[in-house]
This record gives C-alpha cells, structure tokens and sequence, in this order.
C-alpha cells in the first residue's frame, strides 16, 4: 500500500514541498512545457501520481519522453527515452505559439507583484552592475502558455516591486512603443492566452488577483507565518487571503521523489 | 563518376573563416557544440566575431573568454547544471568590451528561420510586454550599427506591425540573421556530405541553412550509400556542406547523443576557473595553446575519462558516468 | 495507467466533421490521400465543405464531384500521369458551382504553416507579379465572404508589404489557414496516437498542426513503444490527434510509400468516367454507395489487383505492377 | 565504347530531342528542380553525360535521389531511392526561396512573348472557357530559382502576344496594386535572381533578350525551318539571332534514355 500519511516538519527538505507543490499544479491530460531542476521533478511527480496522462514537452525538442534516468538537462539524451517525437525547437516552440501548451515551469532571479520576472540583470540594463544568464525561453513561453507557475527563491530583494528588467511578462507589462505599463490582455490582444497562476518558494505558495493582477499570498509551508513571508517581500505582500498551510510531502511522494525519480541525487542531493 | 571531396582538416576548414565573420553553431546549450572547432578558432586567434545563435553555452563562453568576439545575438549563456552564468560574457559585457543584443529564444530562432527560409523577417507573439523589445535597450541601435553599411546587421532591432487579417493584435517583426558560417557537429556525415543528426536537433536545421557556409564537424564519416538508405533519417544535403571535418569525441566537453556525455566536472572546473581574465588566459593556456590539436586534446583528458562517458548503445547515454550525490 | 483510446469506426470518426468545416488532408497529387475516409465523408453526404490544401488530387476530386465542397482554396488539382487536370472541378467552376481561391504551391504551403507556427501570416517572394495576386481575382473577395462574419476566413487574400530590415523590397504576406479538421493517412500509428509517416512528408505536418482536430486513418495501429523506440522518426504526438482509424489499404486508389502503389490503371478509369455529372454519379454509385464499407470496396478491388500494388520491402515502391509502354 | 554520332531524323522521336536540348541546359553541379515527366528525363540524362555532380530536388521533398527505376511523378517512392534526404515540402520550398536553386523545368499550357506562362484558365478568369491544373509549383519556382527552362508544346494559340492570364512570372510582368507590366527585376528587388532562360518545344529552343526580355529563337530543330517556327506563334517571332540547328541527340543519348533511364516506357513510349 502506498504510504499517503503526511510528512512531518524536519522529515522532507525544501526541494521535495518544492517539487510537491508544483507537481500538484498540473492538471490530468494537460500539456506541461518543463526546464532543467526542479520542473522536472514536479512533471515526472504528478504524472506518477494525480496525473498519469499530462505530457511533458522539454524545450529542446522532445514530446512526452518516459525516462528511465533524470535528465540534467532539456537537451539531455535521457529526454527522449520512449519519448513520443524527439524534434527540434522549431517544433515545440511552434506549437507553444500554436496554443498547445497548458502549463510551464519557470523560475527566474527577480519577480514582481505583477509577476514579471528578470533573469537577464542586476542593475542598469545599459550599465549592468550584474549580468545573469539572460532570457532563455522563459518569456517566450510565459507569453504563449496557458498558465505559468514559477518557482524561486524567497528573498526580499527577489520579490521585488517593480523589475530592474522585465525579463518575462506577468501580468502588468510594458506596452511599446510608449513602455507605460499596461494589463497583459491589452498588450497581447487576441494572443492573450493567461499569465503566471502560482509562485512557489521555499516558504510559500502565492497566486495572482483576477482582476489586479496583484500577487497575493495563498499558503504558507509548515512551519512559516505569513509576516515570515511578508518580511521577505520588498513590495507589500497581501496577506488577507491566505487560505491555509501549504499541503506536506506525504511518504508516498517523498519515496518517489527520492527512490524513482531521482534516484541518483541529482537535484535532490 | 567521383564527387569532389570536401573533406579537410581543421586548420584548413577554420582558415575559411575570416575576422569580422558573423558565426553561428549547432547545439543547445551544453550539447552537441563543435569544440574542437572552437578551441582552433581560439588558437588562430580570429576577432571581432559576430555570434548570432539561439543559445550559447560553453562554445560561447570560450570564444568570448579569448576574445575573439565583438558581438553576441542571442538569449542565454550558461553551462545548466554546471556553471548557472557565463562568466566570462558577464565580464565583458560589464567591462564594455563585448556588444550583447538580448533577444528571446524564440525570437532568436525565427531570425534564423528566416535566413533559412529566404525571408527577411518573421512574425511572432512571443515576448511582448519585456524590456526585450524596449526600443531603448536596441544596443546595436545605439551603437550605430544599424546605418545599413554592414549589409548582415537589420536597420531594426524589430517592427511592431498590427495584424489585419484575423485582428490578432499587435505582433512583432523579428529579422531574419544570416550567418556567415555555421559550424555543426554531426554524428554521421557521408562521404559526399549527407548529415544525419541523432537524437534532438535543436535548431540546427535553421542555423545550417540560415549560414552561407556550412563546416561540418563528423564524429564519423562513413559511407554516402550507408546514410541514403534511409534518407528520412538525414537533415542537410551534400550541396549545402563545404568542409567536412573527421574527428572523434569533437564536442567535448559538451555532449554527443548515442556517443557520449557531457563532461560535467571539465565543465564545472572551466566555469570555476575562468570566472577572470587571468582565470581564462591560463585555462586556456593549459587546454587550448598547450595542446597543439585535438588528439593531444584527446590524450591529455584520457582514456579512462573518455570511456566513462561513452554511451550505452541501447540508452543512448552513458551509464556508467557518476552524476548525483548518490 | 492506460491511455484513453481513440481508437473509432471510420463512421464515428468521419460524424466528427460538420456541415460548412473547413478540412485539409495528408498526402500529395496521388499519394497518401486518405480515400477511405473520403468515400464516406461522401457517404455521410457532408455538404459545404470547405477545402483548403497544397495542391489537390483524386481525393479532392472525388469530394467536389459528389457535391460536397462549397469553397476550394489550393493551387492545383489533377491525378498526374492518370489524368491531366480535376475535371469534376472544372466542370463545376466552369457552372459556377464552386468557388475556387488560387493560390500558389508555396502560397499554400505558408498558409498552412502559418496555422501551425501560431502566427495569423508569413511573408513571402513567391509568386509575385503573377495574376494569382490579381486584387481583381480574390474570389473570396468578391463573393463577400471577407467580411469577418466566418472567422476562418482571412479579411485579405494578400498584403503587399515593403521590407525595411534589409531593404529587400516589396513582399507579400499570406493569411494563415486553421482548418477544422485534417484527415491524415498514416503509415503506422501508436496506440495512444504517435503518428509515423514513412517517404515524403509533403506538407502533412504543417496541415495536421493547423488543423484543430486531426483524424489519423492509419495502415496499421502498433504498440506505441515500438514507434518510441525510435521517436526522431515520429512525425505528430499524441495530443494532436482525436481519432484513430485503422484500414489497411485506405489510400487506395492513391499510393502510399512503403506500403503500395498508386492504382494508375483505377484513377485513369475514374478520370475517363467522370468528366461529366452522369459519368460521376455512375461511378460514384459504383464504387461508393454501392459498398457499405471499406471493406466491401477492398473486395470489390479483389485481391489480385492489391497484391499487384503491393510495395516490395526493399524498395518502397511495388516491382509488380506494370507501368510503362516497355 | 559509347557511341557519340549524331542519330538522323527518323532515329527520334520528339520527346527524345526535348528531353536532350533540356539536358543540355544543365551544367555541372547544379542543383535542379524537376517536375514529373520529360524535366526527369532530362536531369537523369544529364546526370549520366556531361553534369555528373548536378543534384536534383523534387518538390514533393526528396533531394539527390538515385532512382534505379524511373519515378512516375514527383511524389512517387522511387524518388527517395538512394536520395540524401527525404522530407518534405517546407524543407524544399524553403531552400528555393532561400536561393539554392540554380536551375529549374518547367511546362505550360500558354506562353507569352516574355515568358509569362498561363496553367490556370483559357479565357475570362472569372468566367473561365477552361478550367486547367492551376498553377502548382510553377510560379514559386519560376520566381526563385536563377534560371527555368520551360518544355512545351508548339502550337500557335500556346505562344500568344499575352497570356490571358499570368500564372507564372517571365521577363515582364505585372505590378500590383496597378497591374501595369513592368520589369522582372523591378517587381522582385533584391529577390530577383534571374529568370526564363530557354523555352524547348517540339520544333526549336528559344531565349530571351537580355534587355527586353522578348524571346527570340535560337536554334531550330533538323527537319524544320524559322519560318515554320514563326508560324506556330501568335506574336511577332524574333528568328534573326538563329545561331542554328539544335543538336539531334547522339547515339549514346537514346541508348540511355530507351535503355537505362526509361526502360520502361513511361515518358518515351
């Protein structure tokens, strides 16, 4: 029988409510576009468990691989282990534009309250006190999914009021020429498709006002207080709608996580 | 009747590249580079390279690292789980020395889709709304490049243009890039020049027909009759190939689908010690000038390594290389 | 845990396509058309039909001769070597019956690949100068069917648009096509629905991805591990596709790689008795309404005339089947 | 050894002379667009005399093929036998677009004094006397490649003033949104590459002005006059620049397109 006790504080890391949380975003049937880390995790989780028929598409080319062995990568051979089509990114990316696409993980260095997202600089775009890694996918992928669920690091200077650099759009963006900010569904007319639905850290779950499209705080993990939260927030986190504590680990998951997918501590050392 | 032989030798197939030359690669980030290619691009000391690709990785943190590029296109440098940043691009790009032109993946990959296409521009949804596409951080704009007078730099970084036919909205424009030279290692090439590529093809297929000219790097080289009776299997004809270089284990560190890993520990001790400029020259010194060509490359990393990230036939992958801490 | 099965009668599969929808299909001229599934959409007396596709053949041949299409947007028809041009289309252009929307080849192409990529156009040089972009000649236009009023169809034929990236001149944007449905014909297809298409692609992937269902009529249905053994030579995942439908021989009268050949001798006798509506009718009584199913057309063929088509495993293509003068 | 004398008239036939004046067009190492039919004919027997390294792409997605028996169109299987690459037709129409095409055949039902051909409808477009194929690849490839070399048929009312209806782009062409003729070249700007550079029939081979863009013929086919020629067009044939008789096919030629490209009958009946 399979072990659906919870896990108490102290018996998982941060990585595994990490990877839990996010697993559960992932809706039966729907089509997950994954990065490297912990996404993986959380794709190859939930279709272990509450849903065996999403299907994961890695960046680099490959539909619906079933693996044997983690990848470390998107461009990883492991990926395409019985995988359905092993392409190229023409392929896949098109038809995240085409609008197949349900759900991505993201992550990113700096996020907004609109969630907008920086993964290119630390300063002046012009004068960058630090230069990061750079986009990637991440914009192009958060412009045309259906939902996007990000998963950070909780900072204050990584929850921040307004982007240095709009990396990738939440849902209060640039409108250009001009670049006065304005709602997303205006700026992508009929393209609109959704926007971020959760940011999951290492301390809490968040999620996105319909209408505002302000960051809220949902549930906090075991063993945090909202003012926790709030405290590692630059901008002035709501508070009022937390609906509760962050669901655990149970034994089950923290079994597979550890003795299936990723047997060989790659992402969970 | 015999076809004319494109096969060379590196020396020779990197001496068509010429200073100044816009150059792009197949791979995806730390997969698949041509790095021997690269190392003897390092060690004929070429400058002031255009780099237009869809990501970089540690091809491109060791052309940058050495100096031999003047301008980066593209969206991303890094080494994944190895090295989270490009170090060495990060400090050019800080000290002023290096002219980088952010764009998206996507955006990144209809430029060269459309070299490969014949079109000038391609149109696209994707990253509206970012600084991406902020018309102030066009630096190749600001920098003066775009008067026209290098034919291979677009007069605009993009076009916001409405869509009339459905009313979808605003899309962008994004222009089409065409490289130089694209530099592709393949698994397979044949004799003439048929390309089989294994496993995922990235955007190589765009890169090597978005180029003028195509160097084709070949784990091996093997018979023309061999690739062709199966031609679904084969990406780019021989007429569109100009050298053809034979050299095993190529792509090291980077990984090869079906021949072997990427090397993470080589990987992670470049990002560790080219973090400076003192860091890369020695790096460099040890792994590109103190080996006169591949196969002191190939005897300096050793056997022992090497086989331990060949991949098992049946996986593709190695299975016998150590990743994880269990 | 099992996958939901699309597995479906050709019948089920056939009811999913309605009065007035937009179709495109697998195949080129009179290659892998899936006639199967057209026999019984003519069965099914499906009406208004909307056709949008590279180029057209038997298949679309047979549609517009039994009343079905309202609107054929393409930029060829005929059966090659079998008969020169679509004489039930001529015919009912000719009457005005029909409305024809030409294109050109890549014309088409575009539009199709523009549905797949997401984007509402693409521009292109192909065709210019030509009266194919005669603003005099959109039919569409003129028939008023431009109006917004079907969504399907685009506001403009074409855009006249100049390049400013690299001043190339004036080009031509082409609306995207999003059909309702393609009805593809496959080789063989995965249990769950991966869908691998041996030969020439022709523009099956662009039509299947613009489609927004795609029905598979396939050869064979085999265990989905066996075609993710090798995924780099799968064509379209399992998301993609709706129905599957499994009939061997469903291409025939067209021929499908690797497994049979065009019944050239079939099409010829099709085009010589269908010039006019009688001749069309006769025939259609005969080799549609007067089977019930695939099954009764296959035995109707006879086994001996199947077996000559048949494709040798070696070659791809049948050495039986008697084919020129010599 | 190969028998390189010159067959007499009554030793071919008409398909053989086409199919050997087309060859004849090709150089060595080009890469060649065919269509179904006698363009085969003519880049296989190319390809067994003088252009050995000529390449041939069919634009149903097959490139350099080596067919051991004789396709009967352009998406048949026998193209794929041998061929470098198999794909499909955003492969192959990318690359014509892209310029890789040096030379294509090409057909049609009606030609016109700038090369302008018509596949489409005789008569009123929107009243059409006769509905034909449509224009299939013909005018893409006509307008991308750097020459094409049409093969028709003689017949005065095929070679007309004007084509009634333009389907495929000569030397003149029209310019919209006006529709007044104008230049090739100034219509296509920097994507003009060329243009019709020979038009075959069963009785000459014809080229075209440099400046003018007119056709003017070139070399009259054994057994017919200019004159003869001037007779079977309906404009005002240019025959002063006749540099001669066209060359019949030699020997060799007929054994190998009897014996080896078209054993069986297809094209060469």
């Amino acid at each position: 029988m399979r072990n659906q006790e919870l896990a108490k504080p102290g018996e998982y890391k941060v990585g595994d409510i990490l990877a839990v949380s996010a697993a559960r975003e992932v809706q039966d049937g729907e089509v997950v576009f994954a990065g490297t880390g912990l996404p993986m995790l959380a794709i190859m989780l939930a279709q272990r468990t509450t849903a065996p028929n999403a299907c994961c598409v890695y960046e680099a080319g490959t539909v619906d691989g079933r693996p044997i062995h983690l990848p470390a990568s998107v461009g990883d051979a492991r990926c395409a282990y019985q995988a359905a089509i092993c392409s190229g990114l023409f392929d896949v990316f098109s038809q995240l534009q085409r609008g197949v696409v349900d759900l991505a993980f993201l992550g990113g260095a700096e996020i907004d309250k609109y969630g907008n997202v920086n993964t290119t600089v630390i300063g002046n775009y012009l004068k960058p006190q630090i230069r990061l890694t750079g986009s990637g996918g991440n914009p192009d992928i958060n412009s045309l999914a259906r939902r996007t669920v990000f998963i950070m690091v909780q900072e204050k200077r990584r929850f921040t009021e307004a982007c240095q650099y709009i990396t990738s759009p939440g849902w209060r963006v640039r409108k250009f020429p001009s670049g006065e900010m304005a709602p997303k569904q205006e700026v992508y007319g009929k393209f609109f498709r959704g926007g971020p639905s959760a940011v999951i850290t290492n301390m809490a779950v968040f999620r996105f006002d319909a209408v505002t499209g302000e960051m809220y705080l949902d549930t906090v993990h075991p063993g945090f207080t909202p003012e926790d939260v709030k405290n590692n927030c630059d901008f002035d986190l709501d508070i009022s709608r937390v609906s509760g504590e962050t669901v655990p680990p149970t034994y089950h998951e923290l079994e597979l996580l550890y003795k299936a997918i990723d047997a060989e501590g790659i992402f969970l050392a | 009747m015999a076809k004319p032989s494109k096969k060379m030798s590196l020396t020779d197939a990197i001496q068509m590249i010429q200073d100044g030359d816009m150059l792009t690669f197949s791979g995806f980030t730390i997969w698949r580079r041509p790095m021997a290619a690269i190392y003897e691009i390092v060690r004929q000391q070429k400058k002031n390279l255009h780099l237009v690709e869809v990501n970089s990785g540690t091809h491109g943190e060791v052309l940058i690292g050495a100096g031999c590029v003047k301008i980066w296109e593209s969206c991303w440098i890094g080494h994944e789980l190895f090295g989270k940043l490009g170090g060495n691009l990060a400090r050019k790009v800080m000290s002023g020395e290096l002219i980088v032109e952010d764009y998206s993946h996507l955006h990144m990959l209809l430029r060269l889709t459309a070299g490969a296409m014949g079109v000038p521009y391609l149109p696209t949804a994707a990253s509206l709304g970012t600084d991406i596409i902020n018309p102030e951080y066009d630096i190749l704009g600001r920098t003066g490049l775009r008067d026209g007078s290098d034919t291979r730099i677009p007069r605009a970084k993009y076009q916001f243009v409405n869509d009339t036919f459905y009313d979808m909205g605003t899309l962008l424009h994004v222009p089409a890039a065409r490289p130089d030279v694209c530099i592709m290692l393949a698994q397979q090439v044949g004799e003439e020049g048929t390309v089989q590529i294994w496993g995922q093809k990235f955007s190589d297929e765009e890169a090597a027909k978005a180029a003028n000219k195509l160097i084709v790097i070949a784990e091996e080289v093997v018979p023309e009759e061999y690739l062709r009776q199966e031609p679904e299997r084969n990406l780019i004809p021989p007429y569109l190939v100009d050298a053809i270089v034979e050299l095993p284990w190529a792509a090291h560190p980077t990984g090869c689908f079906g021949m072997y890993e990427a090397d993470g520990a080589f990987i992670r001790d470049f990002y560790n010690e080219t973090r400076t400029q003192e860091g890369f020259d020695a790096w460099a010194e040890k792994w590109i000038f103190g080996v006169n060509n591949h196969d002191e490359y190939l005897e300096k990393l050793g056997i022992r390594r090497l086989e331990t990230l060949r991949s098992n036939s049946a996986l593709k992958y190695s299975s016998k290389v150590k990743r994880g801490t269990r």
